[in-house]
């Protein structure tokens, strides 16, 4: 077998998973650089679904994380009903992995449902009814007592862990930039291009917009369940519009279309907000200003806009990496 | 002789109130050369865009090798063999010129998703029997230089190949071409007047198309009708409709005068 | 000679040891919607971090190094602050943080890694049973219902009582559902029960709904900034009579947003701030001199809450966990919120007080045992 | 008596429609000449709320007493700054992309909004707390048969429709509004005929931006209590407000705002539970039965 053969993705992120493991092994990582490892790891998952819908397919989303949030709360509720029937024993990963992929297609259902809309409405309007949509997940789960309600689905077990969601990671991003480097996926691309198009050189845009928002929908509900394993808690509030703006931030700072920079964008602006925090305060202690954690935001919202002012295409524009990308079948 | 290809019957077309198509009937036979002439506003691309299934008609039948296709989703139209250029390009500008044809490969690819994502041999096989169609067409049109680049860098002459081609990628029987020659000097002009015989002839693709151009249409249409506003005002043999007296008084304008 | 100058080295090593200072971590929003809690909670705990570093520290010289960190109202964000706390900065003791959704994703953390916590403001019955490292300084909120419920009854008279919550906050919505528990339980009825979403402005909906019902009292378990736009629509809907709510109540900006309105209220709380305890009153003032504003709850109970977690590491005599867990247990300490014991289930066992709002002044109404 | 019938619910939701209307024209105005969903156009609302507070307090012992002058220059002054941050936004942030990729400009319009909002709160002399809005004009209630109008609603009511009407106006009958229509419709036309297009850009921003002051103002008086983020929630319905009237339309923002107040009002009283989230189950019925919204025009797409 000659060494090209291998995935080059596939060897990345292998090499990424020992060297952190080492590093935490080693207590050169700790736990909290971990978490925002892990949270990277689950946000690039929530990025390149919502590339897909987004970004390959067109279609613009505001909804994003009500899907997560089926995600998060079926798979606790029922990794919790079953924890607390029979407490750890032998197969818990598997009967967490069960509750995860459950998550997912209870949000790819979901998905289903509102990529209908998506048939009917284009641009902006469709942007506001997924909007909608999202807040109307959110709502339900803010009034349904049985989880909760305003106080939160709570006793999730930890079954997150960087193995796990570095491995679901790296499965949700094969296989969403499998399918788009298919002929499915360019057909995908074609109704982004240009919609008529697409449907007069023989492309079912109708099927592929559902498609779209079904797999995106599963993958954003797999995020959404491993979140809520990490954390232990599924609230409402982390999937509202302001969380799911956020994620559509991920995608347009990183490149639309560009699975490379959604990724790359995950890492990038989980690490900025998380390393302001250090950064405000070595500011403060240098400069002797009475400043604190509340210019933290500020600061991000600046280099935000200093990102899309200068880099308005994002990151990567609408190039992969070759590492991501897959060499043509020739 | 055989069925017609394309056998339209009391097509008409309403927009709010206005007509914009009125009671056309009319055959294109198998393998001939059609064209659709009338001044701006007659109701053309209106034509276009109800076979294509963009509209539905307000009333008639439009019916394709023997088939009714009226009011059928576009893309299952493009299915049966029907495909079409547009008068202002709509072309997947992001996408390289590869792309752009492979995607109109994409109806008759078998591969499903499981064996897309996973990479099958077999999915391996069909991409690679896409791809060397697709370049054969490339080559055909004279882009094969072009393949990788993305579409929206071509320049205008070549991007109206790349809608032929990418028409002509979907296996059509007929081929409807809007325009063509919109925008082509003299040199281009004639290109393009081989390159409709030569689909014609090598694919055996009927062609139905509209233009202004009345070199391209006197040069290569077996068939022409003439309409304005709507309402057809003569059909026939090229020489028949050249010295027609509506026709010119359509042309020339007496109306208004 | 050599020898003693191998002690010494050692001993001022030791001192240094020593006098380093202990970390305490801090949490509560200072950005997003809850930001003005946060701010209060986070001036009531440096100022409790400044007395103590005043008298010379904790123990043995040792000063409190608080670094206090922004959880925005968001439980992920929450446990990302918890995490940072305790793997990155090594802090030995957390402060935090104000909401019981944000405190229930940190508790997890703290109790995992043997981290004592205690939260200022978290009022929801399950903080403090994630575990035994797990306090709070208030109260929970079927106390404060059942108060509210009791006072509406006997006291008021009420017969007819109505509630009106936030649909997205469980402290308001836990205080509402215990309060009809309670009213019902005593004989009264609960003529109307109604929600709004968060962030709302206009309640007038809810409130000509609620009038409609007749009640004799309105049960009003928001934030002091809710209560005061509340109040003053349902005067403006001709509602004459008594309202009653929750320590949500207690700012000095209830009165200025509320006006008049919210005169013949009543509300629960910890403290008045005309208890004559002379730490109540250095409190308030120094507060006051401090940051140019009165203290609302919040801000008194987040200084209360490091002062408990405070005097327990000095009881400790010890940073370890255990330790500083332990001496909580024991805490019977005098705080500006009263006098706090914790029972099995580490929350506080103390007294409420009702306060009347007077002429636009909160005035010391009465005291309740638990 | 059922919920429903009650006059008073019709009084309250004509009120909030007032406020969501007055946002929802800025909305919905720089959405037709710039295709641009302005997320920040909730924190111009906030903005003119503060703007107002601030000028109440430096003038109120200037004009002592006289209630009419005061609330007028409180008026110009919210509105006026308003506008300014709006323009300034435009020039600084929106401008340098206008040609760009149209999202780009979504992404730096959130990055505007999350600034102004942070900024705000951490920068100390505003700061995160509420804050009492004064009451520039006392209340005085109005008592028709059992239902209650304060001078305020019908204050809320009357500014709203001066400027709407003003607007109308404005749009119909000067030349800087058939520049604003033509922009509207064709960007490229309206550069051939000799148009200004980044003077009439940034009138509209300058619109835009004094009808969110103005709102701020009324909201400030009718909900007297500021801060920072006060803008996000009503920014965001009354940008559904103009989508369900059809973006761009600006009678359609106007009809989708009462119906937004009016539905929102009625549905929180006959059951509280469906009143959060019934502004969105209006939207995407209406959304489903008419994709460009009430009074929305077709998107023509020309084949």
């Amino acid at each position: 077998m000659k060494l090209q053969k291998f995935p080059r993705f596939l060897a990345v992120v292998i090499l990424f998973y020992a060297v952190i493991e080492i590093l935490f092994k080693l207590d050169v990582v700790n736990g909290y650089l971990l978490h925002i490892i892990n949270l990277s790891l689950i946000y690039v998952i929530l990025a390149t679904s919502l590339n897909l819908i987004n970004g390959i397919t067109g279609q613009f989303s505001l909804g994003h994380m009500g899907f997560a949030g089926v995600g998060a709360y079926v798979s606790a509720a029922l990794s919790t009903l079953v924890f607390k029937l029979s407490p750890s024993k032998p197969g818990d990963m598997l009967v967490f992995v069960g509750c995860i992929v459950a998550g997912g297609l209870a949000a790819a259902v979901v998905g289903l449902l509102i990529g209908f809309p998506s048939l009917r409405l284009k641009g902006d309007y469709l942007a506001i009814v997924t909007l909608g949509f999202g807040e109307i997940i959110r709502t339900a789960f803010n009034n349904l007592d049985v989880v909760g309600g305003p106080r939160g689905l709570l006793g999730i077990p930890k079954f997150s862990n960087f193995t796990t969601i570095i491995i679901a990671s790296a499965l949700s991003v094969v296989v969403i930039r499998n399918l788009i480097q298919s002929s499915h996926g360019r057909a995908m691309l074609s109704i982004r291009e240009n919609e008529v198009a697409a449907e007069l050189v023989g492309i079912d845009t109708t099927r592929y917009k559902v498609m779209a928002f079904t797999f995106g929908a599963f993958f954003a509900g797999i995020a959404g369940g491993l979140l809520a394993h990490l954390i232990q808690l599924a609230h409402p509030t982390q999937f509202g519009f302001i969380k799911s703006v956020e994620v559509l931030i991920m995608i347009y700072a990183g490149g639309v279309g560009s699975i490379t920079g959604s990724i790359l964008a995950a890492f990038g602006l989980t690490f900025l907000s998380e390393g302001l925090r250090l950064g405000i305060r070595s500011l403060a202690d240098a400069t002797g200003l009475p400043i604190g954690g509340e210019w933290r935001m500020v600061i991000y919202a600046l280099l935000l806009i200093f990102i899309m002012l200068f880099r308005n295409e994002g990151l990567m524009g609408t190039k992969e990496s070759k590492i991501i990308e897959l060499p043509e079948v020739e | 002789m055989s069925a017609p290809l394309l056998k339209i019957e009391k097509l008409t077309h309403y927009f709010g109130g206005l007509k914009a198509v009125s009671d056309f009937n009319f055959e294109i036979p198998e393998g001939s050369i059609y064209g659709l002439i009338g001044p701006n506003g007659s109701g053309k691309t209106t034509t276009f865009n109800l076979i294509t299934g963009i509209y539905t008609p307000t009333e008639g039948k439009i019916s394709f090798q023997g088939h009714d296709i009226t009011g059928q989703k576009p893309f299952r139209i493009v299915h049966r063999g029907i495909a079409r250029t547009f008068q202002n390009l709509r072309i997947f500008g992001n996408l390289s010129a590869l792309d752009n044809i492979r995607i109109a490969r994409h109806y008759t690819t078998r591969s499903g998703l499981v064996s897309s994502i996973l990479r099958m041999p077999s999915f391996k096989a069909e991409e690679r029997q896409v791809r060397k169609e697709a370049l054969e067409l490339l080559d055909l049109m004279h882009l094969s230089h072009r393949a990788t680049e993305k579409a929206k860098n071509l320049p205008y002459g070549e991007l109206r190949r790349l809608e032929i081609a990418r028409a002509l990628a979907t296996k059509p029987r007929l081929i409807l071409l809007d325009e063509p020659a919109a925008g082509m000097n003299p040199k281009e002009v004639d290109d393009l007047m081989h390159l409709i015989l030569r689909i014609r002839n090598e694919f055996k693709v009927t062609v139905f198309l509209i233009e202004h151009h009345m070199k391209v249409v006197m040069g290569i249409c077996e068939r022409i009708k003439v309409i304005d506003f709507g309402e057809t005002i003569a059909e026939g043999l090229p020489e028949e409709v050249k010295n027609h007296p509506k026709v010119l008084e359509a042309y020339l304008g007496k109306r208004g005068a | 000679m050599k020898k003693s100058i191998l002690v010494l080295a050692l001993l001022a090593c030791v001192s240094l040891v020593f006098a380093q200072d202990i970390k305490i971590g801090g949490i509560g929003p200072v950005t997003g919607e809850a930001a003005t809690f946060g701010i209060s909670t986070k001036n009531g705990m440096m100022m409790a971090v400044e007395e103590w570093n005043a008298k010379g520290g904790v123990f043995g010289g040792r000063k409190v190094k608080l670094i206090f960190e922004d959880d925005k109202g968001d439980p992920a964000e929450g446990a990302t602050v918890y995490t940072k706390l305790i793997q990155q900065d090594g802090v030995v003791a957390i402060v935090g943080t104000v909401m019981s959704k944000v405190t229930l994703a940190g508790a997890p953390i703290c109790q995992a890694n043997g981290i004592p916590m205690i939260s200022p403001t978290s009022t929801n019955e399950k903080v403090t049973l994630v575990g035994d490292y797990i306090f709070r300084a208030c109260f929970i909120d079927p106390f404060q219902g059942t108060v509210g419920a009791n006072f509406a009854y006997n006291d008021l008279k009420a017969r007819a009582a109505a509630a009106i919550f936030d649909l997205g906050n469980d402290y308001t919505k836990g205080l509402a559902e215990n309060f009809k528990k309670q009213f019902e339980k005593l004989g009264g009825k609960v003529v109307a029960f109604e929600g709004h979403p968060s962030g709302a402005t206009d309640f007038k909906a809810q409130l000509t709904k609620i009038l409609q019902a007749k009640p004799d009292v309105i049960y009003i378990p928001d934030y002091y900034n809710d209560v005061g736009l509340i109040a003053k629509q349902v005067r403006e809907l001709g509602f004459k009579g008594p309202l009653v709510g929750g320590d949500g109540w207690d700012s000095p900006d209830l009165v200025k947003i509320g006006g008049t309105a919210v005169e013949n209220g009543f509300f629960t709380n910890h403290y008045s701030s005309e208890d004559t305890r002379p730490i109540v009153q250095d409190f308030v003032k120094k507060y006051k001199a401090k940051y140019g504003a009165e203290p609302d709850a919040l801000a008194a109970l987040a200084y209360d809450a490091m002062y408990i977690m405070l005097d327990a590491i000095r009881r400790a005599g010890t940073t370890k966990g255990s330790a500083i867990r332990d001496a909580l247990k024991t805490t019977d300490l005098n705080v500006v919120s009263g006098r706090v014991k914790f029972d099995e289930n580490r929350n506080p066992i103390k007294s409420a007080v009702i306060i009347e709002i007077k002429n636009g002044k909160p005035v010391y109404r009465t005291t309740v045992n638990p | 008596m059922g919920p429903l019938i009650n006059p008073q619910q019709i009084i309250n939701g004509l009120q909030l429609g007032s406020i969501y209307a007055l946002i929802a024209l800025g909305y919905t105005m720089v959405y037709g000449i710039v295709r641009l969903i302005n997320f920040a156009h909730g924190d111009f609302f906030m903005i003119g709320a503060y703007a107002a507070y601030a000028a109440f307090f430096a003038f109120n012992a200037m004009v002592a007493g006289r209630t009419g002058t005061l609330a007028f220059i409180v008026l110009v002054i919210a509105m006026a700054t308003s506008a300014s941050v709006a323009w300034l936004a435009n020039k600084l942030a929106y401008k340098p992309l206008r040609y760009k990729p149209k999202l780009s400009s979504l992404i730096t319009a959130i990055g505007v909004s999350m600034f102004i909002e942070y900024f705000f709160s951490a920068f100390p002399a505003i700061g995160a707390s509420y804050r009492a809005f004064p009451e520039i004009i006392p209340r005085r209630d109005i008592h028709i048969g059992p239902a209650v109008v304060s001078n305020l609603v019908l204050i809320d009511l009357a500014v709203a429709a001066i400027l709407m009407i003003g607007l109308t106006l404005l749009v119909r009958r000067t030349t800087l509004g058939k520049a604003m229509r033509a922009v509207s419709q064709d960007k490229d036309a309206a550069r051939l005929m000799g148009i200004d297009i980044e003077m009439v850009i940034s009138f509209t921003f300058l619109i835009g931006g004094a009808f969110a002051g103005a709102a701020g103002l009324l909201a400030g008086m009718t909900y007297p209590r500021i801060f920072p983020y006060m803008g996000i929630l009503p920014g965001l319905k009354a940008f559904i407000a103009a989508v369900l009237g059809g973006i761009g339309n600006i009678p359609g923002a106007m009809l989708g705002a009462y119906i937004m107040g009016i539905a929102e009002t009625f549905a929180s009283a006959y059951n509280s539970l469906i009143g959060e989230g019934i502004a969105f189950a209006i939207l995407i019925l209406v959304l489903l039965i008419r994709p460009t919204g009430l009074l929305g025009e077709k998107i023509a797409d020309k084949i």
